[in-house]
Formats: structure tokens, C-alpha cells, sequence
């Protein structure tokens, strides 16, 4: 009875390298894991260029997925974790690293890691990650100038997104896409609370209402929750958005709208930005040693 | 919004005008008078025998409810960090200040004074404050020490207080408006303001008639007057004119509903985003509300005993907000026998914590006293965004199941 | 008198057919995304099962969230309702039932079948099956392997996070601290344990105390709220048909549907 | 008989019920999950009603020979008619104070509430409160006052979880074990090594019931070096002349100690106490420390953040149920804590 035909929240873990990067002649090599409560990433960077990453889910032991990730992202590399001088750790299991020499919070990693990825012009930083959703505002360094957290409710955030893409069974990765495909924008839920998700839902579906419009009204909510948030800490151009639900259209086009504010879009994976500030904050500490 | 479903009023346009014309007034045709922001139980007799013109953030509040333009006003006060868990009626009044893009006439115009009476809640004291910082308009704030005396007498020390302070209130007016306080106007506004007082309560006690004049969402709109304009000659003027189209509904026992099969009462700020939405899920099962406690929260009678201010002072100290639980408990029973019903609702209202706090405790001990089920519906008087009508309609079902 | 009640549950939906006051046959389906078919099939299935045709129906009430969803149902009533009116066929000396469903947890204090007060968890509880589920499926046990392990705690652990979705990491850091599954399965039952029981308070609940809905299949969880309320609970036969019971019972006293819509 | 007489707000008059023959206690919230309070309070109350409530529901409060409270915020109000209603045969009172402190009328109203009090003990427990008494109860809460200032001046020696532990120890033993700074810190070793390297932040709220963030704070190495809690500083930052009417004194202490924000003194009175307490401690940054549903410090703190932003002043709001979350209250703390050592 509890199982699902099939887990539509699960989206495909992955790796990547640089193929032409000789790390053997490296002045430093160094490596940023973050472990966060929905997903693990793990970033080499050689002399501060990106070198090899991963991406996979977090299981229910943090120093494992850890573990998994940073040999994932090794895996087709002939270069060894022994190799790798520094190691930051960061994310809700940042202090579960077995291999990390120091730690940070995903807040500065974020930052750091946006203003790599996108360029020293980004003023404000929003990373909407799997458990909590954080408006950062930073400098051209890629220093915190401030930050706001939502909520301590799971609306709103990615894991409740997947809980969302079980529900109303549809594979997440196209979740975004489909939230669009309305003839006219329903109003946005009443309440985005994850446990009542369904209830809620079904009562939508009863009244005649489509899959895709009960997304989008979902993403509507969604988008109005973080907008609010946003709002708060006041936003700044250069505007980005980083963390796994960066990867949905749906959330991210309702957000610009009601913000009246485009993001800069991104050629790489949003969600390792985390990952990325963790390893080059490691080259710093390494580099001030 | 949905449609209302019972019986319109014939007053019902002049009850229009009268509101349009004064939030216009306030607006522009003040006529030079200082504008004061009070808060609805503040001693505004005394304001309007110095022509002073007042207006009622609170009533403006619900009046940005029933429009539904609260929650975008509400966001903005949010994203300049006020807590979203504040009486929406203050939060939205907040956002206006900032921003008034959202607020219904354009806004409440700005404050020369601020008055804030503590009878109410202490949220007004923080609202008031906010004000005070934004407009930097002088603050007077009026303490009236809440009552926790089983027979609802303040102390004498306490009525002493009050009346100093309104001594107090009438040399800082004075000062502000450079006018001196006439006795006759004093006495005169108070009488007007008695007479529409005394008026209203006959109209709510028409209700006690079966089938009753009148549901709750008339009681709620026809009793913004007597917040707004109490001590005019054109609020007394009005209630004077539904009295009479009340007195002849009784007479020929016209019903508000269709058909009146139960009789409740509503405790609790009417929940004005949903108006008739919310209650005419009642009007389904032929439910009507013959009474409130809200409504009635202003049909007190200014005690005319001896000096005037200590008669301000012993009315406005207790007015039913700044009550024991044990007198709302005993007011409750007695409107439950007084209007022969078959039960009531509480709303348990998120913005309002003086009025909800204590709900549970009260729907006991009067179920227990009367034998009168009672329903306690979570919701919000002005924020739609903790409205949930289907979760609302099962409970109300479930309720109206055990009437039978 | 043939009739029969369904309750369109969140999760699981439920018919029950009478022959006068006996049941004749009960069936649950899963409720999916179409309660209206998930309640079709399980009728279908259970006039079967007693060698019935629809035609036999004298009469069909609904109840659970879904009750609105059925044009063949002559009326519907809450499932509070149904539950006091299925408790005193029952066990006509209960006093308060306690409903714990998916998404929804009730109290309510009867007598003779009708509803003297009740009270529903607000929104963003959490104290219902969902919240076990999800604890089950971090955990990575069965619910009933759940109900089990809750019996063999001894500990202390307990759970903060009002949100089923936060519990969930409250858990994974109650396992990173090497924290006994079976302590954690019951701290997460005494959670919801202690936000229902704090329903029935509210109701004012007298003994006897019945508990009704899937989440009485979970002899973990009764244990937690026996302990909790410092009470006997008893749980009727077949709890989660009761809803569909009590309906049933309604369709077959048309008096008693008086007043429902 | 039972001797201890509960009380819910530091703007109780400890004083009074000391001189009546009572010890006073603080009832503070525990860290159990209440499953009582809520057939009684709904849930958008603050916790510390809430638990305070449940407590006594279930049972853990029978020592006390009755609960008095001040009237501070709505909840308050709510819950003390509530508690009457839940123990009829307790000893239930409110001191109405004055919410307009800087009304020329206050002192006046609020000797004279004290008076009723003091009449309402009198009455109740048949029992004298001599102004003798009163004057010795007075003397032995300055000193216990004097002794946590004292302690307060040498905080620097202890951790963030010791200096809770003193303060939250203080309000519920008798006042004569707390008569210098040894006797405040007993059981507390000095514990702090690596001092230099400490962030100093100072801490805002209403109360603070368990240590979590403190701990969090210790664990990061960084230091409160101010506090503004009504079970902090707040609490002992004014004495009660010794000298004149005792009624007259106590009334005159509440009028003029640092206010709560369910008081009003002037209009940006709190504001200007911050900014003092960051400056003459030199901090580096303040945690609002609130709790969810309390409207009076969620209504301040739009202000208090402003002036904090006007002089640069960088801060972080954690808002908390009972038991703050570890995890999440963590990272907000570390990442304000490396955004302040970045700075
Ligand atoms: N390919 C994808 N398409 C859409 N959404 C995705 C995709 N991958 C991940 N997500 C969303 O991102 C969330 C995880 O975000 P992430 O930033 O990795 O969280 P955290 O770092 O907190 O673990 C998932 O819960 C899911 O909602
Ligand atoms: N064998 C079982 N052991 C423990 N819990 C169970 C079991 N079967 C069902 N449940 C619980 O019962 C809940 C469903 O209850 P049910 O009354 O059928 O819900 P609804 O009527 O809302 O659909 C599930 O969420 C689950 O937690
Ligand atoms: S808290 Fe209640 S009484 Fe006070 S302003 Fe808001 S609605 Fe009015
Ligand atoms: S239960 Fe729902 S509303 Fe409550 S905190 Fe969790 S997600 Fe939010
Ligand atoms: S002041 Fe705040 S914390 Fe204190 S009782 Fe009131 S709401 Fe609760």
C-alpha cells in the first residue's frame, strides 16, 4: 500500500570533469563538499578552476554521502582524495565531512560560490535548497552583507516540492515545465503546507481542475512565500538563484514576475554553487596558511 | 464575494453614503480641522467637542477586509519586517503608511494626533507607536487598567486614573488645537453620542423577535456608525431610520432569512474577507445569527451618573474587551437566554488575541451553564490568507449535524 | 432494509453494507485521484461480495472528505457524525472517539449517537498518519514493523518539530546521533500521540475512550496515547470502517439525516 | 502550608510577596512539548504561555500556593483569567500596572494596585505584610540584584551556557543564597580559554527558558557580551530605594527600570538602550532572541532592527518555539557569526 509504482520526486544524480585539466602540476588542489538534506555535492577545483564535480542524493547518513559523492566526482579522474590539500565542508551535514578540514555554513559557501559563477556584479543571492529557502545579500568579494531565512515550515521548500511531484505523480525535473502549460494562471492555494498537500489537491482536482493547473497554483504559492522573503532583506541587482529548485521554470518565471526582476540565467548546475564556495573558501584558507 | 442572501436593507444606501461621505470628510473637506487617528474605544466625545475630526484606523481596517485589499497591504508591511502573526488590522494599516498603493480611497489621511486607548488590546498601544515614529504626530496614549474583578467593577483607584488621564487628554487637545473645551459641546456630543448608543441596543433587541430582523452581517455593517460617528447628528439621525424599518420587519415578522430554523449567536470580529461567503454557508441550513458579542461591544450606555469625566472614565474603562473572562462568560449566557438560540460560534480570530485568548475556556464553561453547544472556527477578521472555507464548510456541517 | 455507507478517505476509502442492522460485507479500496471511481469500485466490489445489485440499495450515504463526490449517494454527513453514530451501535458506553485518519485527526465527545462537541486538528498539526508515514519511510520500515519497534522502547528521545517534513531531519540527525530506531519510532508516535490527546482534552474527553480510523490498526500508537491520556483505549473491530459504518447506519435512519446537506 | 508563590513577569513585586511570608519563584516554560495547554490556548499563543499553562495542567506546579501575574501583553491577560478558571482554589491575582509609564498619573495609580495586592495576600492567607517586612525584603533582593550586576561585570569569565545557568538559577532560589558574585556562580567554573578571538554579540528578547543558543554560541566561540531579557539584565539593572514609603519604592522601581515592550515610556526609549548596551560593550552584532507569537517584541523589532541599520549595526532575528531547533538555529547563528568576522 505505501509503495509508489514509481519516484517521481527523484531526480538523476550525475558527474562531471574538465577533461584537459592537468592537476599533477596544481600549485593547490582543493575541494568543497555540501551535504545538504536533500542532496550532496561534491567540487575539486585545481588552482581555482573547476576540475570534477558530483551531484547525488543524500542518503540517511551524512559521512556517507559525503563519502559517495566526492568519490563520484573522482570517479573518472585518476587523481585521489589523499591528493586534495583542503577540503571544506558545508551544507546540514557539514560537520558529518570525515575528510573536512574546516567547515562553513551554506550561507557564505552560497555567496562565495555566486559570485564565482556569476560574476562579481551579483548583489543578491537566492539559494532555495531542499529544507529551507536563504535571500543573501553579498559584496563584490562574495562576502555576506546579510542574510533571512524562511520558516521553520516545510512549504515552500524543495522537499516539499518532491512530496508535491509524488502527489500529483510527475517526475520533478519537469514539474517546472508543466506549471506552465495553463490557458490562464489559477489563483495560488490557500495554504502550501506539505502534509495537507493532499487534501488540498484533491479538493482542486475535484472542483475540475487539471494537473498542471494544480502546479501552478502550487508554484504560484510557492513563488509568493519566497518573493515575501525576498522582499524582506530588499533586493539588489544583480539578482541570482542558486540550489536545486533554481531548475524549475515554473517557480523561478513566477518569481520573476512577481518580483518584477529577471535572474541571471545560468550555464552550469545551480545546485552546486554551494559545493563550489566550499572549495574555493578552502583555496583562501589554504592560500592565508 | 459572494452574494448576500437574505433580505436587503432599505437603509442600506443611506448607511453607504454616510460612510463615503465621512471617509471623504476625512479626506478632503475636513474644513482645516486637525485629523486624530483613535482607536474605536477611545473617549471621542472629547475629541469632537474641541472639532477635532476623527478617524478609525480599526474601522478602515475592516473596511480594507471586506474589499479585500488586506493581504497585498498586509505583504507590505511584511517585507518591512512586521511579523505576519500581528492583528491584520494594524499590519495592514502599517503597510498603508509606507505604501499606499494598495489602500482602498487612496489611504487614511495623515494624522495630526494619535489617541490610543488600551481598552481594547495592547496592540494598539504598538500600532499607535508605529504611527507616532512615522508621521512624527504627538501620541497620547489613554491606560485603562484591565478589569479582572468577577463583577466587572474596576477598582476605584483605577477609574481615578482614568479620569485623570482624560483631565490630562483635554489640557493636551486643548494645547494642540489652541481651543478651549466647551462643557455644553462636551455635553452635547455625549448626548448624541447616548442617544445613537441607545437606539442601536433597541435595534439589537429587536433580534430577540422570531424570526429575527436582522443576521449577523447586518448587525456587523449597520454598526460601523456608531464607531465612526458617535456624537453626530447624522449617526443618531441614522439609527433613528433603522430603528423604524426595523420596528415594522418585526411588526410583520419579516425574516432576514428565507426561513429562520435555528438562531445562534457569533462571538468574535466579524470575519469581513468572506463575508457573505462564510455566512451564508449558515444561511444553508436556514441558521441565522440573532446576536453577537461584537456589535454589542458598543451598545454600552454612558453612565450619566455625577461628574462627566468619571462617567467617561467608568464606560470607557469597561467596555467588554477589557473584561474578564468570567463577565464574557456571564455576557454570553445572557444573550443565549435573552435571544432563545439553539447555539453559537466563536471565531477564534489569529489577529485578535485579546478577543480569542480564553475562547475554549469560555465555550466550556457556557455549554456547561446553558446546555448550548458551541463551534469554534479558526480564521482571520481581515487577513484571507488563513481562510480556509472547505476545512471551514466540514466543520460548520459537522456543527449544524448535532443541532438537530 | 439493504443500505450502505462509503467514506471517501484522504488515503483509503471504506464501504460497509447493512442488511437492516448487520453487516453484510465491507470493502477498502485505495482512494487515488479519483475518489469518485475509487468509491464506485469499492461499492461494486462489496455488493459482490454479498451477491447484491445496486438495485437492492434502499439507501447510500457518504461521509469523509470526498463526501460531496458521490451524485449516487442520497445524502452525506461529516465523518464525525458518522463515527458517534457508529460508536453507540457499537459500544454505547463510549464517551469520546478519537478519529486519527491520513491527513486529519477528531476528537469528539458523544452521546446516544450525537455529537455534543468535537474538535479537528488546525492546519499544520501534523498529527495524523501522514506523520508516521513519512517517519516510516525515513526510517525505512513498515508501518507495521513501526508499531512494533514503538513497544520495545525504553528511551527518551523526543521529537520538537511540529512539521511532519522537519521531523523527518529531526530524525535523521536521532539516527547520526546513534539513537535506537525502536526510541525514535517512539518518540515520533508520542509526538502525534500527544497532539491528538491534546484534541481529546479539548473536547473535555471522558472515559470510555474509542479509537477509530487506519491509524488504530497501529497497536504503537494506542499504547503511546493510553499512556499519554492515562486511559484505556478501546478500539472497535475493523477501525478504519467505522465512518462507513456509522453512514451506513444514517442511510438506513433517514430521521437522523435531518439537518444534513 | 506550602510556601512558594509562583509569578509569571519580572514586573511582579517579588518584594511583596517575599515580605508576606512566600518565597517568590519564576515559573518558566520546560522543554516538554505541552499536550495540555492547547484543550486551553490556541496555537498561535507564544510557547511560554503555552508550556507555563501545561505545566501546571499537569500537575508540576502543585507546590505553589498560588500564581501571580502582571499585566503585561493579551496572552497574559488571557491566560491568567484561564489559570483562575483551571484552579478555582488557587490563590490567582493580577498586578495591574500602569502600561503609559510616563503618564504624570502612574506612581500614584500603581502604589495604589500595589496596595490592593498587598491587601489581596493579606486577605487570602491571613497573613501581615509589615512595612518592616517589606524593608527587609527589600534589602535582601538589592543585594541579590547587586550580586548578579556584580557577576554580570565579570561575565566575561564565563561561557554563554554558565551565564544562563546563573540567571536562570537566580529567579527560582530563595534571594539570601544569592548575596555576591561567588554565591551567583556557584557550581560554575570560570571556563574560558581562547577569549581574544571572540565575536561579542548581545542578545535581545523576552526571555530565554533553555540554553540551546547559548550553547550554539559557546560552540562558536562567540561571547553575549549584553542582554536585554526580562530574565537577564533587565531584571536587576534598577534597585528599589531602601529609604521612604517601600510601596512607594517598588511602584518607583517599575516606572523607571528598562521597559518592556508592552510598556511605554517614550517612543524610542528601547531603541536607545541598544544602541548603548552595543556601544559601551563594544559588540560586534544582536540576536533578537523571540518567540513565535509574541506580538509585543514582534512589534518592536521593525524599529530596533531600523536603528540598528542606521548606525551599521548588523543583527539577526531567530524566532523560536520552546526548544529552539539546533540545526536551524545553528546555521542562522554561524553564518551571522562568519558575516561578522568577515566584515
Ligand atoms: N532537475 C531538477 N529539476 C527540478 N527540480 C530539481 C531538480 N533537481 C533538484 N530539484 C529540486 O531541488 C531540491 C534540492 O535542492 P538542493 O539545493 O539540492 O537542496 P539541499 O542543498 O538543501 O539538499 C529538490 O528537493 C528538488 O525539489
Ligand atoms: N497497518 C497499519 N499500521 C499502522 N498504521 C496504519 C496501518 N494501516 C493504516 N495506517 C494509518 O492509517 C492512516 C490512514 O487512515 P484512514 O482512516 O484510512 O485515513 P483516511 O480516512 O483519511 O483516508 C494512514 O495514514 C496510516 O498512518
Ligand atoms: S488586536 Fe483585536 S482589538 Fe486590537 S486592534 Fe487588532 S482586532 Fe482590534
Ligand atoms: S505541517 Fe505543513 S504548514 Fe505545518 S510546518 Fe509543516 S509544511 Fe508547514
Ligand atoms: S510578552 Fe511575549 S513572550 Fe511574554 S507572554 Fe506575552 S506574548 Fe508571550
Amino acid at each position: 500500500m505505501e509503495n509508489m509504482p514509481q519516484e517521481f520526486w527523484r531526480w538523476k544524480e550525475y558527474n562531471w570533469h574538465a577533461p584537459d585539466i592537468a592537476w599533477r602540476n596544481a600549485k593547490i588542489i582543493t575541494a568543497g563538499v555540501d551535504v545538504g538534506s536533500v542532496s550532496t555535492q561534491a567540487v575539486v577545483m585545481v588552482d581555482g578552476k573547476l576540475f570534477a564535480y558530483a551531484n547525488r542524493r543524500t542518503g540517511s547518513s551524512s559521512p556517507d554521502s559525503a563519502r559517495r559523492a566526492m568519490d563520484c566526482a573522482l570517479e573518472e579522474t585518476d587523481l585521489a582524495l589523499d591528493k586534495i590539500h583542503y577540503v571544506v565542508g558545508t551544507g546540514y551535514g557539514r560537520v558529518n565531512v570525515p575528510f573536512a578540514h574546516k567547515t562553513m555554513t551554506e550561507i557564505a559557501c552560497h555567496a562565495r560560490g555566486a559570485n564565482f559563477l556569476y560574476g562579481a556584479s551579483v548583489r543578491t543571492v537566492l539559494d532555495m535548497g531542499g529544507q529551507d529557502c536563504k535571500a543573501i545579500k553579498i559584496d563584490a568579494q562574495g562576502k555576506v552583507v546579510n542574510f533571512l531565512m524562511n520558516d521553520k515550515c516545510a512549504a515552500g521548500t524543495g522537499r516539499g516540492l518532491e512530496v508535491i511531484a509524488d502527489l500529483l505523480q510527475v517526475p520533478i525535473e519537469e514539474m517546472g515545465e508543466l506549471s506552465l502549460r495553463v490557458e490562464k494562471e489559477p489563483e495560488p492555494v490557500s495554504s502550501t503546507c506539505v502534509v495537507f498537500a493532499k487534501s488540498e489537491a484533491l479538493g482542486l482536482l475535484r472542483k475540475g481542475w487539471k494537473k498542471n493547473d494544480v502546479l501552478a497554483a502550487y508554484s504560484r504559492a510557492m513563488a509568493h512565500r519566497v518573493a515575501a522573503l525576498l522582499k524582506r532583506i530588499g533586493i539588489e541587482k544583480e539578482f541570482v538563484i542558486t540550489g536545486g529548485i533554481a531548475k524549475n521554470s515554473g517557480i523561478v518565471t513566477r518569481l520573476e514576475k512577481e518580483l518584477g526582476i529577471v535572474a541571471r540565467k545560468p550555464d552550469f548546475d545551480t545546485q552546486i554553487a554551494g559545493a563550489v564556495g566550499a572549495a574555493l573558501i578552502a583555496k583562501k584558507m589554504k592560500d592565508e596558511r | 464575494m459572494s452574494e448576500r442572501r437574505y433580505k436587503k436593507l432599505k437603509t442600506a444606501p443611506q448607511l453607504k453614503k454616510l460612510l463615503e461621505q465621512h471617509y471623504l470628510a476625512a479626506k478632503y473637506f475636513h474644513l482645516g480641522k486637525p485629523i486624530a487617528w483613535v482607536t474605536s474605544g477611545a473617549p471621542v466625545e472629547i475629541v469632537r467637542a474641541l472639532d477635532i475630526f476623527p478617524v478609525y484606523p480599526e474601522n478602515y481596517g475592516a473596511l480594507c477586509g471586506a474589499r479585500g485589499a488586506s493581504a497585498a497591504m498586509c505583504q507590505v508591511a511584511e517585507a518591512r519586517v512586521y511579523s505576519p502573526d500581528l492583528c491584520a488590522y494594524a499590519r495592514s494599516s502599517v503597510g498603508m503608511m509606507s505604501d499606499a498603493k494598495h489602500a482602498p480611497l487612496g489611504g487614511l489621511p495623515r494624522p495630526d494626533l494619535l489617541i490610543t486607548c488600551g481598552n481594547i488590546c495592547g496592540t494598539v498601544l504598538k500600532w499607535y507607536e508605529a504611527a507616532a515614529r512615522h508621521y512624527h504626530a504627538p501620541l497620547f496614549i489613554l491606560d485603562t487598567p484591565f478589569i479582572h474583578a468577577d463583577d466587572g467593577e474596576p477598582t476605584a483607584h483605577a477609574i481615578a486614573y482614568v479620569a485623570a488621564q482624560l483631565e490630562e487628554l483635554i489640557a493636551f487637545l486643548e494645547k494642540q488645537t489652541r481651543r478651549k473645551l466647551s462643557k455644553e459641546k462636551l455635553l452635547a456630543t455625549a448626548m448624541l453620542s447616548s442617544e445613537a448608543v441607545s437606539l442601536w441596543c433597541d435595534v439589537r433587541e429587536f433580534c430577540r423577535a422570531r424570526p429575527s430582523p436582522l443576521n449577523a452581517p447586518d448587525l456587523f455593517l449597520n454598526m460601523a456608525p456608531i464607531v465612526t460617528l458617535r456624537g453626530t447628528k447624522e449617526c443618531a439621525q441614522f439609527y433613528r431610520a433603522l430603528k423604524e424599518e426595523i420596528a415594522e420587519r418585526v411588526a410583520r415578522q419579516v425574516s432576514a432569512l428565507p426561513e429562520e430554523k435555528y438562531r445562534l449567536v457569533w462571538d468574535n470580529i466579524a470575519i469581513w474577507h468572506h463575508l457573505y461567503r462564510f455566512y451564508n454557508h449558515f444561511v444553508d441550513y436556514g441558521a441565522c445569527f440573532v446576536t453577537d458579542t461584537y456589535t454589542g461591544g458598543w451598545a454600552m450606555r454612558m453612565n450619566d451618573q455625577g461628574d462627566p469625566i468619571h462617567a467617561f472614565a467608568r464606560t470607557y474603562t469597561q467596555v467588554f474587551l477589557n473584561q474578564s473572562l468570567r463577565v464574557r462568560v456571564r455576557d454570553m449566557a445572557d444573550l443565549i437566554t435573552r435571544f432563545d438560540v439553539d447555539g453559537f460560534v466563536m471565531h477564534s480570530n489569529r489577529s485578535c488575541k485579546p478577543y480569542s485568548v480564553g475562547q475554549y475556556d469560555i465555550r466550556r464553561i457556557v455549554t456547561e451553564q446553558t446546555g448550548k453547544p458551541g463551534l469554534v472556527i479558526e480564521a482571520d477578521h481581515s487577513d484571507p490568507r488563513s481562510y480556509d472555507d472547505e476545512t471551514i464548510r466540514a466543520r460548520i456541517q459537522t456543527f449544524m449535524e448535532g443541532l438537530r | 432494509m439493504i443500505t450502505a455507507g462509503i467514506d471517501s478517505g484522504i488515503k483509503t476509502t471504506k464501504v460497509v453494507i447493512l442488511n437492516d442492522d448487520k453487516i453484510i460485507a465491507q470493502r477498502l479500496v485505495l482512494t487515488g485521484w479519483e475518489p469518485q471511481q475509487a468509491g464506485e469500485s469499492a461499492l461494486t466490489a462489496a455488493l459482490a461480495d454479498a451477491r447484491l445489485s445496486r438495485a437492492d440499495l434502499a439507501r447510500l450515504v457518504a461521509t469523509g472528505a470526498g463526501r460531496q463526490a458521490f451524485p449516487l449517494a442520497q445524502s452525506n454527513v461529516t465523518e464525525i457524525t458518522a463515527d458517534a453514530r457508529a460508536l453507540a451501535f457499537l459500544h454505547p458506553t463510549v464517551r469520546t472517539v478519537i478519529d486519527v485518519g491520513a491527513e486529519e485527526a477528531r476528537a469528539l465527545k458523544c452521546a446516544n449517537g450525537r455529537v455534543l462537541d468535537f474538535a479537528v486538528n488546525e492546519k499544520c498539526a501534523a498529527g495524523a498518519g501522514i506523520f508516521l508515514e513519512t517517519m516510516a519511510r525515513t526510517l525505512e520500515v513498515t508501518l507495521d514493523e513501526m508499531s512494533a519497534l514503538a513497544l520495545q522502547a525504553t528511551g527518551t528521545a523526543t521529537l520538537n518539530s511540529q512539521c511532519a517534513v522537519f521531523a523527518e531531519s529531526e530524525v535523521v540527525s536521532l539516527i547520526h546521533a546513534q539513537t535506537p530506531i525502536a526510541e525514535i519510532v517512539r518518540a515520533a508516535h508520542d509526538a502525534i500521540a500527544g497532539r491528538v490527546a491534546s484534541l481529546a482534552r479539548r473536547v473535555g474527553g471522558e472515559p470510555e475512550i474509542a479509537l477509530v480510523g487506519g491509524i488504530a490498526r497501529n497497536v504503537g500508537f494506542i499504547d503511546a496515547l493510553a499512556r499519554e491520556l492515562g486511559m484505556e483505549i478501546i478500539v472497535p473491530r475493523d477501525p478504519e470502517f467505522i465512518g462507513a459504518l456509522g453512514a451506513a447506519l444514517m442511510a438506513g435512519d433517514p430521521v437522523s439525516l435531518r439537518g444534513a446537506s | 502550608m506550602k510556601n512558594k508563590i509562583g509569578y509569571l513577569c519580572t514586573y511582579v513585586p517579588e518584594e511583596i510577596i517575599h515580605a508576606a511570608g512566600f518565597l517568590p519563584v519564576r515559573i518558566a516554560p520546560s522543554t516538554t512539548p505541552p499536550t495540555r495547554a492547547d484543550a486551553h490556548l490556541q496555537s498561535y499563543t507564544c510557547c511560554l504561555a503555552r508550556s507555563c499553562l501545561d505545566q501546571a495542567l499537569a500537575g508540576r506546579l502543585n507546590d505553589l500556593a498560588g500564581v501571580v501575574f502582571a499585566h503585561t501583553c493579551d496572552t497574559m491577560q488571557g491566560l491568567a483569567d484561564i489559570w483562575r478558571e483551571s484552579f478555582p482554589n488557587l490563590f490567582v491575582e493580577t498586578v495591574v500596572g500602569p502600561v503609559a509609564l510616563n503618564s504624570p498619573h502612574a506612581q500614584k495609580y500603581l502604589v495604589a494596585e500595589l496596595r490592593r495586592f498587598v491587601a489581596a495576600l493579606e486577605q487570602h492567607f491571613d497573613v501581615r505584610v509589615t512595612e518592616d517586612a517589606l524593608r527587609a525584603s527589600i534589602r535582601i533582593y538589592n543585594t541579590r540584584r547587586r550580586a548578579l550586576a556584580d557577576f554580570y561585570a565579570r561575565r566575561a569569565e564565563f561561557s554563554a551556557v554558565q551565564w544562563f545557568n546563573v540567571m536562570n538559577k537566580a529567579l527560582t532560589t530563595p534571594p539570601e543564597a544569592i548575596s555576591d558574585r561567588r554565591s551567583a556562580t556557584s557550581n560554575q567554573q570560570s571556563a574560558i580559554e581562547n577569549q581574544k578571538s571572540k565575536i561579542g554579540v548581545v542578545l535581545v528578547g523576552a526571555t530565554i527558558d533553555e540554553p540551546t543558543l547559548p550553547q550554539i554560541l559557546d560552540d562558536l566561540g562567540a561571547r553575549i557580551v549584553a542582554d536585554d531579557f526580562c530574565n537577564g539584565a533587565r531584571y536587576f539593572d534598577t534597585l528599589v530605594a531602601e529609604e521612604g514609603d517601600p510601596i512607594e519604592a517598588i511602584a518607583a522601581r517599575e516606572l523607571t527600570r528598562a521597559t518592556c515592550p508592552c510598556k511605554h515610556r517614550a517612543l524610542d526609549d528601547r531603541a536607545e538602550r541598544l544602541l548603548k548596551l552595543v556601544k559601551d560593550n563594544r559588540a560586534d552584532g544582536v540576536i533578537f532572541y523571540h518567540k513565535k507569537f509574541c506580538d509585543p517584541h514582534a512589534w518592536d523589532y521593525p524599529p530596533l532592527a531600523a536603528a540598528l541599520d542606521r548606525e551599521k549595526i548588523p543583527h539577526l532575528l531567530l524566532e523560536v518555539e520552546q526548544v529552539a531547533p539546533v540545526g536551524q538555529t545553528r546555521v542562522r547563528v554561524e553564518a551571522f557569526l562568519e558575516m561578522l568576522s568577515e566584515g
